[in-house]
């Protein structure tokens, strides 16, 4: 238990990020099924206006900052440093430190279900409800007096901190913990797309933390940054929000498209097709996700020239995508595929990510999106490339990592039944949303007209939403029977290529008993240039020494949350006992004799 | 595993029954609120393009998903199979693959700048202004050249143009009517404009589209194109003075009631009450619907929306009245009389 | 698990860099985001407050030329310090390492003058879109001055204990980093606030 | 400079630079109160303090001297929030019809 809190070990790191993530996970998608439920008839089955608007301002907030990004994270800590050949990450404390901030965090925005009493707020729930980009000014004090958004900006601002920490960490990880020879055009495309992420990362939120920082200044001392009674202007939330909003949907994707890069050529036992160019097109596509923002505030009037603009920067995103697609397609081309469950999801991930990269491209074309937005064609799009696209990727990544994270062999059966019940429920479920949307049924509404004509459309959605929580479930038990009936994994089953199948599944403390010297990009295989590397030797030549635990990063981290209850309660003197923890925490780490 | 009948047995069922959903959406049923019926310049426009667009949407979706269909059928490992050719990528190809889509993407762009101008909201000479207020959870209509207020029901002349320019007293609203028009977001503090003109007589349904809060879902708009002489008649009832109840009569009682009560602290009835919180009522009567298009103006609705709006709209900014039993049929009947 | 050091891995990095080094200025990297939506949201709101005071009736610029001469000289007492603290010089390293620090105070203290007095000429932070963006925006940079004279105290602190010598250059290397960090930004700022009005 | 190609600047040049600096911000200051410049006083006070800022960094953070790559590691993010503000200062002073307060 001690080991656990203060471990420093990327692989543990990983484990918690995973296991957390996907509680967090199963719980977004709790509060997508009784959205789901809700709209399955016009009238609905009595879930109140209140509640539905907590329930999907926490289903996108969750899955966004709860579930997807720490997924992605687990597969950072366990796998980047192993593909780089390295023994750890470059500052295990802070790695630790962006877990517990997370954990505290998603905690925190979490509690907010069960904190009514203690605001008096005459109801158990106060969570956040105004919507998971919580445009200004329904986020006023004026207009949202209780302490849901309070939630919602102080949950985010620490989950920032927890982003960024990690984001510093694997930057300087993969730039400078490679092994001998992982030159940067050797890195497993996986890397690459984590290293695009984290510069996403530490771009992006900086902006987001701005803004939330405006709108806690706004909440608690009476500024008017977004309110027009003060001269202050809700579009400068907007601006703020989708500069950071829209390299965060490329922070989601980004992950899943590196593990799809690292399956497919697996699987069908050839090289990633064209592997500089989709390193390239990835890089293009996180820059150009930074000039595109205002695509998501068409409506809101910015005048023709801005609508021109950002409609053509929007579209220009599509063909580095594209040549991604074309990629993946040609490593399958004249390969032999072995239909592994990691494989389908692969496959998956790009028949659905292409729906959902169209429809965006429809979103592009401003004059139409005058149409779209904010109707279901808008969530039809979001969850192709967020179900279909990264959930998709994950899961191939989980599928295909697994065995190395734990040892342990998933069930390929089981896999295949939670594969199709995903693909049809997804399908089921979101596909008559674009029909919902275009005849005109607009998002986070409780309720809808019987006379609109969308009931039929929406009881399908409903039913293919329960089909993929039900698959869901096939999922989490695939993953506990290999706690239960284990059958145990060998070093490389899938026959990869990559540094992480040269060690044992799971891996040593140390990962490597010599750090490997790399000589080409596909080091474990026979390609017509060269040879499968030498196997490591089984044991140390000589005793690796690896880093203790701490508990500093621990203890540091609980002062946020603690800071956040104060501002929350308006109590002065918890906010400072939050900063006195967090400022011992600091100092025992700066003093603390801990050598890499 | 290969020979799994399943995969080649899912994949076109799911197709087909994606297929299906597709037809029931575009054949029959009565859809108020479609995109796809458009009944006015604004939305014919928006509709010609998103079906451009769509057409090469679907263009790329067939032939990339069938590239990728015909991958997997053609490469399923065959056990013995030979060792696959470690092709490492293929310069002409990506070049290839770069320019298509760039090319496919000028024909989409290019009509998009030309309907971004065009329907950047400013009506022709001669448009009847309208001014739309967006409140929780309800619309104010002012038409500045016509001296008239009102809410909740657009009234509007087919076939001329329409310069729209909207505001919020609060949070944002965002004001859709599918057939006519694109949305556009009412925001404090700035002013949006859109122009459009309907080909026909009849009723436009909509709904807000920005989250405002509780009752979003229950912000629908109605609009009512009409001819030009009803929609001038319209006008003088709207622009005289509201209806004087006879003596003695019920309706008298309900207005004294009325002029007694919370109502005139919220509403504005010309020369009995002057606030702004509410719709103005003055000529509430002589509407179809009331509280966001909510409920039809019966009887019955008014008497349950002015004992506890909350009740019937989560949220609503009219707090429930004490009004009962006569005084409350009395102020209903003097409310429907305001024709 | 030990504590000690895996000689193999503790020097060598990939790109021959410093690993908190790199760390650092890649944060330094995500603090001109940070400074840069906190200096649009000034500029945007330039001129929208709607009532007084308006900038050019309160800030005091020959008052913030010193407050900017200050910082310009703690930064080149904070590069002789580094310099010093290569060289082993740790006299010399304690003695600007305290100047940096010092100087760092008075601009605290001239900011904490500057906010009282601007709060005693009745611009508050909620008195109008400039009070609310200027304090924000000066507050914020004020923030990571008040924790570079932390850092600095507590180099010093060490150094007077005699816990940090040429072995630890790289720490205050960073902290030096840091430090003109916020001096660059106050170059901005001072040019962006005070004198274009 | 002379100090190009050496791998350290001197204690003399963080005088000479601290000079500098002290300079530029007499003739900004300068430059303010004079009513002849006003006209081009924005342009002329943004190149000035561009000069400074370049300068700290150049010689203080030692980027000039230092490794290629934090230069890269600190200009990208610094490029971007310069166009942060150029586009914002754009879409709310250029194409937008401001508050109109009517
Ligand atoms: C994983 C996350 C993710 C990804 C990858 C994308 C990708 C894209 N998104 Fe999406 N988007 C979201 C997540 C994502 N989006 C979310 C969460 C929202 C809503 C937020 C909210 O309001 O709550 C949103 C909203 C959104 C909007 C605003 C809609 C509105 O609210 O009105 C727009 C508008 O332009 C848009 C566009 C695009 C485009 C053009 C892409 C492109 O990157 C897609 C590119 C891919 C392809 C085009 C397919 C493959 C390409 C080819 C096969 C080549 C050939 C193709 C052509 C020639 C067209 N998205
Ligand atoms: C980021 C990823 C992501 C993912 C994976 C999902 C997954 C799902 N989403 Fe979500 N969604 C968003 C992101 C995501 N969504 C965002 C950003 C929004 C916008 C929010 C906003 O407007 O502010 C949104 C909005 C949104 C709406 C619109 C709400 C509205 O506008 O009113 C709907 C409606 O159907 C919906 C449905 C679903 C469904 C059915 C799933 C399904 O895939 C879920 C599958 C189900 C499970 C995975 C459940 C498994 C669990 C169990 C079976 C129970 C066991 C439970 C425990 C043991 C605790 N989503
Ligand atoms: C505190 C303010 C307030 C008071 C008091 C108040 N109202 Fe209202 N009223 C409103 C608001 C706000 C609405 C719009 C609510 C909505 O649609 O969401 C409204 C709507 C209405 C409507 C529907 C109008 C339409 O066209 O949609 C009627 C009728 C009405 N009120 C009648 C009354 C009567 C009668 C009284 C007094 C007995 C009264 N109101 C008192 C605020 C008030
Ligand atoms: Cu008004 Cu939604
Ligand atoms: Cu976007």
């Amino acid at each position: 238990m001690k080991s656990w809190l203060t471990t420093t070990d990327h692989k543990r790191i990983g484990l918690l990020y995973f296991w957390t993530a996907f509680a967090f996970f199963l719980i977004g998608g709790l509060e997508a099924l009784i959205i789901r439920a809700q709209l399955v008839r016009p009238e609905g089955i009595g879930v109140s206006a209140e509640t539905f608007n907590q329930l999907f301002t926490m289903h996108g907030t969750t899955m966004v900052f709860l579930a997807l990004m720490p997924l992605s994270a687990a597969f950072f800590n366990f796998i980047i440093p192993l593909q780089i050949g390295a023994r750890d990450v470059a500052f295990p404390r802070l790695n630790a430190f962006s877990y517990w901030v997370f954990l505290l965090g998603g905690l925190f925005l979490n509690a907010s279900f069960v904190a009514g009493p203690l605001f008096g707020a005459g109801q158990l729930s106060v969570a956040p409800d105004a919507g998971w980009f919580g445009y200004a000014n329904l986020t006023s004090r004026q207009f949202s007096p209780g302490p849901n958004v309070d939630f919602w900006l102080l949950g985010l601002q620490i989950l920032g901190i927890a982003s960024l920490a990690a984001g510093f960490n694997f930057v300087v990880t993969i730039l400078n913990m490679r092994a001998p020879g992982m030159r940067m055009l050797r890195l497993p495309p996986f890397t690459w797309m984590t290293l695009i992420t984290q510069f996403l990362v530490i771009t992006a939120f900086p902006v987001i933390t701005v803004a939330l920082v405006l709108l806690m200044f706004d909440r608690f001392f009476g500024t008017h940054f977004f309110l027009p009674s003060g001269g202050g202007d809700p579009i400068l939330w907007q601006h703020l929000f989708w500069m950071f909003g829209h390299p965060e949907v490329y922070i989601l994707i980004l992950p899943a498209m590196g593990i799809v890069s690292e399956v497919l050529p697996t699987f069908s036992r050839k090289p990633l097709f064209g592997y500089t160019v989709v390193v390239y097109s990835g890089v293009v596509i996180a820059f150009l996700g930074w000039s595109v923002w205002a695509h998501h505030m068409f409506a809101s009037g910015l005048g023709p020239i801005a609508d021109s603009v950002f409609a053509g920067t929007t579209m220009l995103i599509a063909i580095p995508t594209g040549v991604k697609i074309f990629n993946w397609i040609g490593t399958l081309w004249g390969g032999q595929i072995r239909f592994t469950t990691a494989l389908l999801f692969a496959v998956g991930f790009i028949a659905m990510f292409i729906i959902g990269g169209l429809s965006g491209v429809t979103h592009a074309s401003a004059p139409t999106d005058l149409q779209q937005t904010d109707t279901y064609y808008v969530v039809a799009h979001i969850h192709y490339v967020l179900f279909g696209g990264t959930i998709l990727g994950l899961f191939a990544g989980m599928y295909y990592w697994w065995p190395k994270m734990t040892g342990r062999l998933l069930s390929e059966r089981l896999g295949k039944v939670h594969f199709w019940l995903t693909l049809i429920g997804m399908n089921l479920a979101f596909f008559p949303m674009h029909l919902s949307g275009l005849l005109g049924m607009p998002r986070r509404i409780y309720t809808y007209s019987p006379d609109l004509g969308v009931a039929g459309f929406n009881l399908v959605s409903t039913i293919g939403a329960f089909l993929v929580g039900i698959a869901t479930l096939v999922f989490f038990w695939n993953l506990l029977r290999t706690r239960w009936q284990p059958v145990n994994a060998p070093a490389n089953p899938w026959n990869g290529a990559t540094l992480e199948w040269a060690i044992p599944s799971p891996p040593p403390v140390y990962n490597f008993t010599v750090i490997p010297t790399v000589a080409n990009r596909l080091p474990l295989w026979q390609t017509e240039r060269h040879g499968p590397m030498a196997p490591l030797p089984e044991r140390p030549p000589a005793p690796i020494h690896v880093p203790g635990g701490s508990w500093w990063p621990m203890i540091t981290a609980v002062g946020l949350p603690i800071m956040a209850i104060g501002a929350l309660s308006h109590f002065l003197p918890v906010v400072l006992a939050g900063a006195v923890v967090a400022i011992v925490g600091i100092y025992g780490w700066a003093f603390e004799p801990f050598e890499m | 595993m290969l020979r799994d009948p399943v995969y080649f047995d899912a994949v076109p069922l799911a197709l087909v029954s994606l297929v299906l959903l597709l037809l029931t959406a575009c054949g029959g049923g009565h859809y108020p609120q479609s995109v796809f019926h458009a009944e006015a310049d604004f939305s014919r426009e928006l509709d010609g393009l998103f079906r451009n667009i769509f057409a090469w949407a679907v263009g790329v979706f067939v032939v990339v998903e069938a590239l990728l269909l015909v991958a997997i059928a053609r490469f399923r490992a065959r056990p013995g199979g030979p060792e696959p050719k470690p092709v490492h990528g293929h310069t002409a190809l990506e070049i290839g693959w770069t320019l298509a889509p760039a090319l496919i993407l000028v024909f989409i762009a290019v009509p998009t700048m030309r309907t971004i101008f065009d329907t950047a909201g400013h009506a022709p000479e001669g448009a009847l202004r309208v001014e739309v207020i967006g409140h929780q959870w309800w619309w104010e209509y002012r038409y500045p050249t016509l001296d008239i207020s009102t809410a909740n029901e657009l009234h509007i002349p087919a076939g001329m143009p329409i310069q729209v320019e909207m505001t919020s007293a609060d949070v944002i609203h965002s004001f859709w009517i599918p057939r006519l028009a694109g949305k556009r977001d009412l925001i404090q503090g700035r002013t949006n404009r859109i122009a459009f003109r309907t080909d026909s007589t009849g009723e436009y349904w909509g709904q807000c589209a920005e989250f405002c809060g509780a009752s979003h879902a229950n912000m629908r708009l109605r609009v009512i194109a009409q001819s030009d002489s009803v929609f001038q008649r319209w006008v003088d009832r709207q622009r005289a003075a509201p209806v004087t109840p006879a003596k003695g009569s019920v309706e008298e009682t309900g207005q004294q009631i009325f002029r007694r009560s919370a109502c005139i602290g919220c509403h504005t009835i010309t020369g009995i009450a002057n606030a702004k919180v509410g719709p103005d009522l003055s000529h509430v009567g002589g509407r179809g619907t009331i509280a966001g298009a909510l409920f039809p103006n019966t009887t019955e609705s008014l008497h349950r929306w002015i004992s506890n709006a909350p009740s019937l709209k989560p949220g609503a900014l009219m707090p429930p009245q004490s009004l009962q039993g006569a005084d409350l049929d009395a102020v209903v009947a003097y409310l429907q009389s305001l024709k | 698990m030990a504590h000690d050091t895996h000689a193999a891995t503790h020097h060598h990095t990939s790109m021959g860099l410093d690993s908190r080094k790199m760390a650092f200025w890649a944060f330094i990297g995500s603090e001109c985001l940070l400074f840069g939506s906190l200096i649009s949201t000034y500029l945007v709101y330039k001129g929208r407050s709607l009532v007084g005071p308006y900038p050019h009736e309160i800030l005091n610029i020959p008052f913030t030329s010193f407050s900017t001469f200050d910082l310009l000289m703690s930064s080149l007492a904070m590069v002789l310090a580094l310099a010093a603290v290569q060289r082993g010089d740790m006299k010399q390293g304690k003695l600007w390492l305290l100047v940096t620090a010092l100087l760092g105070l008075v601009f605290l203290g001239g900011q904490f003058w500057e906010f009282s007095h601007f709060v005693h000429e009745g611009l508050g932070l909620t008195t109008n879109l400039f009070g609310s963006t200027f304090y924000v925006l000066t507050g914020t940079h004020g923030a990571h001055v008040t924790i570079g004279v932390i850092w600095l105290l507590t180099l010093w602190v060490q150094a007077l204990r005699g816990k940090l010598g040429p072995a630890n250059a790289m720490t205050v290397e960073i902290t030096g980093l840091y430090w003109h960090f916020v001096d660059v930004v106050w170059i901005v700022i001072f040019t962006v606030v005070y004198l274009i009005q | 400079m002379s100090e190009q190609g050496q791998a350290h600047a001197t204690t003399g040049t963080y005088l000479r630079i601290a000079a500098i600096l002290v300079m530029i911000t007499l003739i900004e200051v300068g430059v303010f109160y004079v009513p002849a410049f006003q006209a081009v006083l924005v342009p002329v006070l943004l190149v000035l303090s561009a000069v400074k800022f370049t300068l700290v960094v150049m010689f203080y953070m030692h980027l000039k001297f230092d490794n290629k790559f934090f230069a890269f590691l600190f200009g990208g993010p610094l490029l971007l929030g310069l166009a942060v503000v150029v586009s914002l200062l754009f879409i709310f002073y250029g194409t937008v019809r401001l508050r109109t307060g009517s």
